[in-house]
């Protein structure tokens, strides 16, 4: 699935070539193709009059880039604390053996990826699950695959 | 200039000098690793910590690395004492087990008696203890071909996407100032390879003999404005050349005497 | 139209109130992230299009207002009537034609969805009467929930914007720093510092340009207060920079956002649009000469950008790796130019200290630590939400008071205070009082303000696994201590959960908690290992019962326990369907069996079954 | 006091003591160091000693980009900082004169730094062509 670096640059040209914009860059190209190609490695660093080497470290380093293909639908599971203590573990072994990925794995028909996020502010119902930025409180681990599918 | 105490002896240090650097002008051996001249300190190993205090802090101590810690007035210092030797052999410790072959790991934790890690030996280790001097000296060379990536304990040097780095000219600098000889690279005839990119090294249009590559002195000639032709032949016979210029100025002025 | 004069700027305040005071009867629906859950987006909704099609006389489209989060998140999606005060709690899209029908045209009361104390009994009417909110004072809280956070004129109704005034039309920025150096304020990230002092001293550095940064990081799990503020309430934390700026000297002004707020990032940046329309930043704010703007700057998942120096770091565009900070960034921040670095919350408490007085906020509180706290109240306790209480409050008042005890009246083990640098307090430490200082005199801190409540169902020794292995994923890997230190610390707790670890093991992880603490480069390894000194503190005995027997007391780490079902099972097969490894066998409306070797004790059947017929021995 | 380092490649013979002496003055546990001055034959038994020249705008210090090559106030050479040098042999190559050498040996970066005002080679030249005059201004 090759990203025509045209099409990368059109997003990057969307905000100015300062280089404290490069976190917002990447997570724009996030945005668009759900990971970052590697074309954008070097066309980010260009626009930005950056060494490919920092683009690379703050792609590897911030969580919320992938550098590989993800699928259309994200599945995040929260590791809070709160969700922790409440059952995090048991919704992520459901979905598990349910869609057969770990966290950080992305399904082969590139459907579903399920990813763990260190806590996203929505304690006060968890164990909480997002599937594409949509919240999902107090899930019950049998109902984990059921909400994932749904969407 | 500054006045400040390193165990108990009361020394001058210039503003804005570093701790490290006068404990070392008083000749006192504090460990070191991410430590060298020619990069800028950023405190990774913290090997070089000592204890520092003020007479206005009523007894409080605080153990500060020596490398960045600027000299202060009235500054009081210790630089080895049971909680720093403590400090240290941990850390050393803490390296044995993610670097056990490591020759000068292992040479710096003898120094505190250990032989062995107490911790279990990290299956994913290797010799890299992650001091970023080779980061360092590539970003002062201008290039920063290479940087740290990941994060956390995957952390590992390498360039973009592991690959060769596009921006690396082989220069070698970061090879030669890693401590521990982590980074590997050779010359087999032509051809300088380093991770995973490989060089045409120039060879002496006389001799023949390899000197330097050409991106590293295609660099040198675009960033320091020097003649292309200083670096088309090797050292040897530009001296030889030197003597046969010489040589003809001697034997002009002579015949100019006659 | 630009509000050039602070003349202007209260005439625009005058307006705006007559307008409100026209719409008799309020309708705030809460958009917090535990009612948006819940669904409430779908109740605005419903209000709206129900409303346009019936023209009710005097209850038009504009009384139904959307708010950030109310506080009570436990009885989401809740709808508020105002000015009575009515709270409707679990509501649902069914009741929205009832609420309009029966309480908005004819006054009456839906009694069911009226909030009732479990323990009394008693049902409350007036949402200021529930001993949740009744103990409460809300300083950086007291627009969220109330106001529209998308409406400047509501911020402005509410007062918004007139402490700006105020010191535009006759403070010097000396007086504005000796102000809220006077109020006590200490910053609200936890770390404690005297916001009053840290801008004196960035006030006082010759070096310019100077940076005003607004810490939105909140990276700790289980707090979510900065969120509320920053999604509810977005012009306060504006109208606190700006006050700031005025005060340093500062023209260039950033909020750094974590990348899992989304919608905060969509309200600042609305409020930023809608305060420079206004002429509220940006050039001569309000006609003076104060000169100042603010951009957003989004995080990108790194737990150790709420540190400030890799926070700087992260706005600067590089990688969130700290510094040392011998140097203090009020000197030499943001580009090695003197930054102040205030946390969401400092801010929020700003434009109110100036407005009513170092004095007044001086009152509240205890003496070291002055005003009020946020706090986010999570886990294993019934009343889940948000509050904003006076320093000096004891953790029982907070958890039992305000927040109704623990689920299905279990038994209170310990509540995890400031995050992955805080600890674990017991059941004997529920009387302290709740300050800067106190709870950091005893093995853990207040930090940012996150609670998690435990009950006996949690072990301690998995606790602080849980925070070990989360340091070792946030950690940034620069330095030794932290990058190899928390990995062995957590490779030797994970020994200790699997009962494999001796009595040496544990020597050997205080040693090195120790030299992790006193030679780590930032705040992350300093405190890293401070859950796990609290938890084999003060729950000492569960770290024995899992090296000397073998045993989990709280039932979690599955290396030492064992799932059974008991002779309750009425056999409706839910465990059966749920446990991943096939290891549950039996007819429907028979007793179950659980095969002990194949069972791989993930918690799955224990956590569906309704009738408690699972033991875990 | 001012010294001046004087090459007479005329009364130059090639005997290469001064390549000896300096080479045993830089030795290192019984090791010998490389000389960095060379006596060469430009022609039939006509030598001329090439050694550093101390440039002004030395092409060695515009290379090293570590900033490893510094004039030495007292002794005006251009002395090698071996706590910068990274031996990444830039100084070498741009040498227009041959005169930055690597020490094999030693496997480290030389050049006649003029034996910090007292140079061996001078003393040890039986011909005196090599000398070290003091510069009355």
């Amino acid at each position: 699935m090759i990203i025509d670096s045209k099409k990368i640059q059109r997003v990057i040209d969307r905000l100015p070539p300062d280089k404290k914009q490069l976190i917002m860059i990447l997570q724009d190209i996030q945005q668009e193709f759900h990971y970052l190609p590697k074309e954008s490695v070097r066309l980010v660093a260009d626009y930005l009059g950056m060494p490919q080497s920092a683009v690379y470290s703050a792609a590897t380093f911030y969580k919320s880039f992938s550098l590989i293909p993800r699928g259309e639908n994200i599945i995040k599971v929260c590791k809070g604390t709160a969700c922790h203590i409440k059952g995090a573990d048991l919704i992520i072994d459901q979905l598990d053996s349910g869609l057969g990925i770990k966290p950080g794995e992305t399904t082969k028909d590139l459907k579903y990826t399920v990813e763990v996020v260190n806590c996203v502010g929505a304690c006060a119902m968890a164990p909480v699950m997002i599937v594409n930025d949509k919240y999902f409180g107090e899930v019950r681990c049998n109902r984990a695959i059921k909400i994932a599918k749904k969407g | 200039m500054v006045k400040l105490q390193i165990n108990g002896k009361t020394v001058e240090a210039r503003e804005g000098e570093m701790l490290l650097a006068v404990i070392k002008r008083q000749g006192i051996e504090v460990p070191t690793q991410c430590h060298h001249e020619a990069i800028e300190p950023t405190g990774n190993c913290r090997l070089c910590m000592v204890e520092i205090t003020k007479k206005n802090w009523d007894g409080w101590k605080k153990s500060v690395t020596s490398c960045l810690y600027p000299v202060e007035e009235g500054l009081i210092v210790e630089t080895h004492n049971d909680k720093l030797f403590e400090i240290r052999k941990t850390i050393l410790d803490l390296q044995l087990a993610r670097s056990p072959h490591s020759d000068y790991v292992r040479k710096m934790a003898l120094d505190y008696g250990l032989e062995k890690s107490s911790y279990p030996v990290e299956p994913d280790g290797d010799d890299c203890i992650m001091c970023y001097a080779c980061t360092r000296i590539c970003e002062v060379l201008g290039k920063s071909a290479i940087s740290p990536t990941q994060r956390g304990h995957q952390k590992v040097i390498a360039g973009p996407f592991g690959e060769a780095p596009p921006d690396c000219i082989g220069c070698l600098s970061c090879a030669h100032i890693c401590p521990t000889d982590h980074i590997k690279w050779n010359d087999k005839g032509q051809t300088r390879t380093i991770w995973d990119k490989s060089f045409e090294l120039i060879a002496c249009s006389k001799c023949g003999k390899k000197t330097i590559t050409r991106e590293f002195a295609d660099y040198l000639i675009e960033k320091r404005e020097l003649p292309a032709n200083y670096f088309e032949i090797c050292d040897d016979c530009k001296r030889q050349e030197t003597a046969e210029k010489i040589g003809s100025l001697v034997v002009r002025a002579r015949e100019a005497t006659i | 139209m630009k509000i050039d004069s602070i003349r202007k700027l209260n005439k625009w305040r005058r307006e705006i109130r007559t307008q409100q005071k026209a719409i008799k009867t309020r309708v705030l629906i809460c958009l917090g992230p535990g009612c948006l859950a819940g669904g409430s987006d779908l109740i605005l909704k419903e209000f709206r299009t129900i409303l346009k099609k019936k023209k009710i006389k005097n209850i038009s489209v504009a009384s139904i207002k959307k708010t950030g989060c109310h506080g009570f998140c436990a009885r989401g999606p809740l709808v508020i009537i105002e000015p009575q005060g009515i709270f409707y709690s679990k509501v649902k899209k069914i009741h929205v034609a009832e609420i309009i029908e029966k309480t908005l045209q004819r006054g009456e009361i839906i009694e069911k969805l009226l909030y009732k104390d479990p323990d009394t009994e008693k049902i409350y009417k007036e949402w200021r009467k529930i001993p949740f909110y009744a103990r409460q004072q809300k300083i950086a809280l007291r627009n969220v929930g109330q106001i529209d956070p998308d409406e400047i004129t509501d911020y402005i109704a509410n007062g918004g914007y007139s402490a700006l005034a105020k010191i535009l039309k006759g403070m010097k920025p000396e007086e504005v720093i000796e102000q809220v150096s006077a109020s006590g304020l200490r910053g609200r990230g936890g770390a404690g510092f005297s916001t009053g002092r840290k801008w004196a001293t960035c006030a006082r550095a010759e070096d310019e340009p100077r940076y005003v940064l607004c810490n939105g990081d909140e990276g700790d799990p289980g707090a979510f207060m900065d969120r509320c503020i920053m999604e509810g309430d977005p012009h306060t934390v504006l109208e606190g920079m700006i006050i700031c700026a005025y005060a340093v000297g500062s023209k260039e002004g950033y909020i750094y956002v974590r990348e899992e707020y989304p919608l905060a990032v969509v309200n600042l940046q609305k409020a930023i649009d809608d305060a420079r329309r206004f002429g509220l930043l940006g050039d001569n704010i309000l006609g003076s000469d104060l000169c100042f703007d603010i951009e957003i700057s989004k995080g990108g998942g790194a737990f150790v950008c709420g540190e400030s120096s890799a926070l700087m770091k992260s706005v600067a565009g590089e990688i969130g790796e700290p510094r040392a900070k011998y140097v203090r960034s009020v000197l030499k921040g943001l580009h090695d130019k003197p930054t102040v670095l205030n946390n969401v919350e400092s801010y929020a408490n700003i434009p109110v200290i100036i407005e009513k007085g170092a004095d007044w906020f001086a009152s509240i509180g205890t003496k070291k630590s002055a005003g009020t706290k946020a706090f986010s109240l999570a886990g294993k306790i019934r009343n889940t939400g948000l509050i904003e209480v006076p320093m000096g409050i004891t953790l029982r008042e907070i958890i039992y008071d305000i927040g109704g005890g623990i689920n299905d009246n279990r038994e209170f083990k310990a509540v995890q205070t400031g995050g992955p640098s805080g600890g674990c307090l017991p059941a004997d430490k529920l009387d302290l009082d709740v300050d800067f200082d106190t709870l950091t005199e005893n093995g853990s801190m207040m930090g940012s303000g996150g609670m998690v409540v435990m009950d006996d169902r949690t072990c301690m020794v998995d606790v602080s696994r849980y925070f070990l292995n989360f340091l070792v994923e946030e950690s940034c890997g620069k330095c030794v201590p932290c990058r190899e230190g928390l990995y062995q610390l957590h490779k030797l707790n994970e020994k200790v959960c699997k009962g494999k670890a001796g009595d040496d093991d544990l020597k050997l992880m205080e040693n090195l908690s120790r030299t992790i603490m006193s030679s780590s480069l930032c705040g992350l390894g300093q405190s890293g290992p401070n859950p796990f000194l609290s938890t084999i503190m003060y729950f000492r005995d569960e770290y024995e019962a899992h090296v000397n027997e073998q045993k989990c007391p709280g039932g979690v780490c599955k290396d030492l326990i064992t799932y059974r079902i008991n002779d309750d099972c009425d056999g409706c097969m839910a465990c059966l369907k749920v446990c991943a490894a096939d290891a549950i066998t039996g007819k429907k409306n028979e007793k179950h069996v659980i095969d002990e070797i194949k069972c791989d004790r993930c918690g799955a059947c224990y956590a569906v079954c309704n009738i408690n017929a699972i033991d875990i021995i | 006091m001012k010294y001046r380092y004087q090459v007479i490649p005329e009364l130059c013979t090639g005997c290469r003591t001064c390549e000896l002496a300096c080479a045993f003055k830089f030795a290192r546990d019984g090791k010998p160091g490389r000389s960095r001055i060379y006596p060469l034959a430009h022609a039939k038994d006509q030598y001329v000693p090439v050694v550093c020249f101390q440039c002004d705008d030395a092409a060695c210090v515009r290379a090293c980009m570590f900033d490893a090559l510094r004039r030495n106030e007292e002794t005006g050479a251009i002395d090698v900082d071996y706590e910068r040098c990274v031996r990444c042999e830039a100084c070498v190559a741009a040498c227009p004169f041959g005169c930055a050498l690597v020490d094999t040996g030693f496997d480290e970066i030389v050049k006649c730094d003029l034996c910090r005002g007292n140079p061996v080679c001078v003393k040890f030249c039986p011909e005196s062509a090599l000398r070290y005059v003091e510069i009355k201004d």
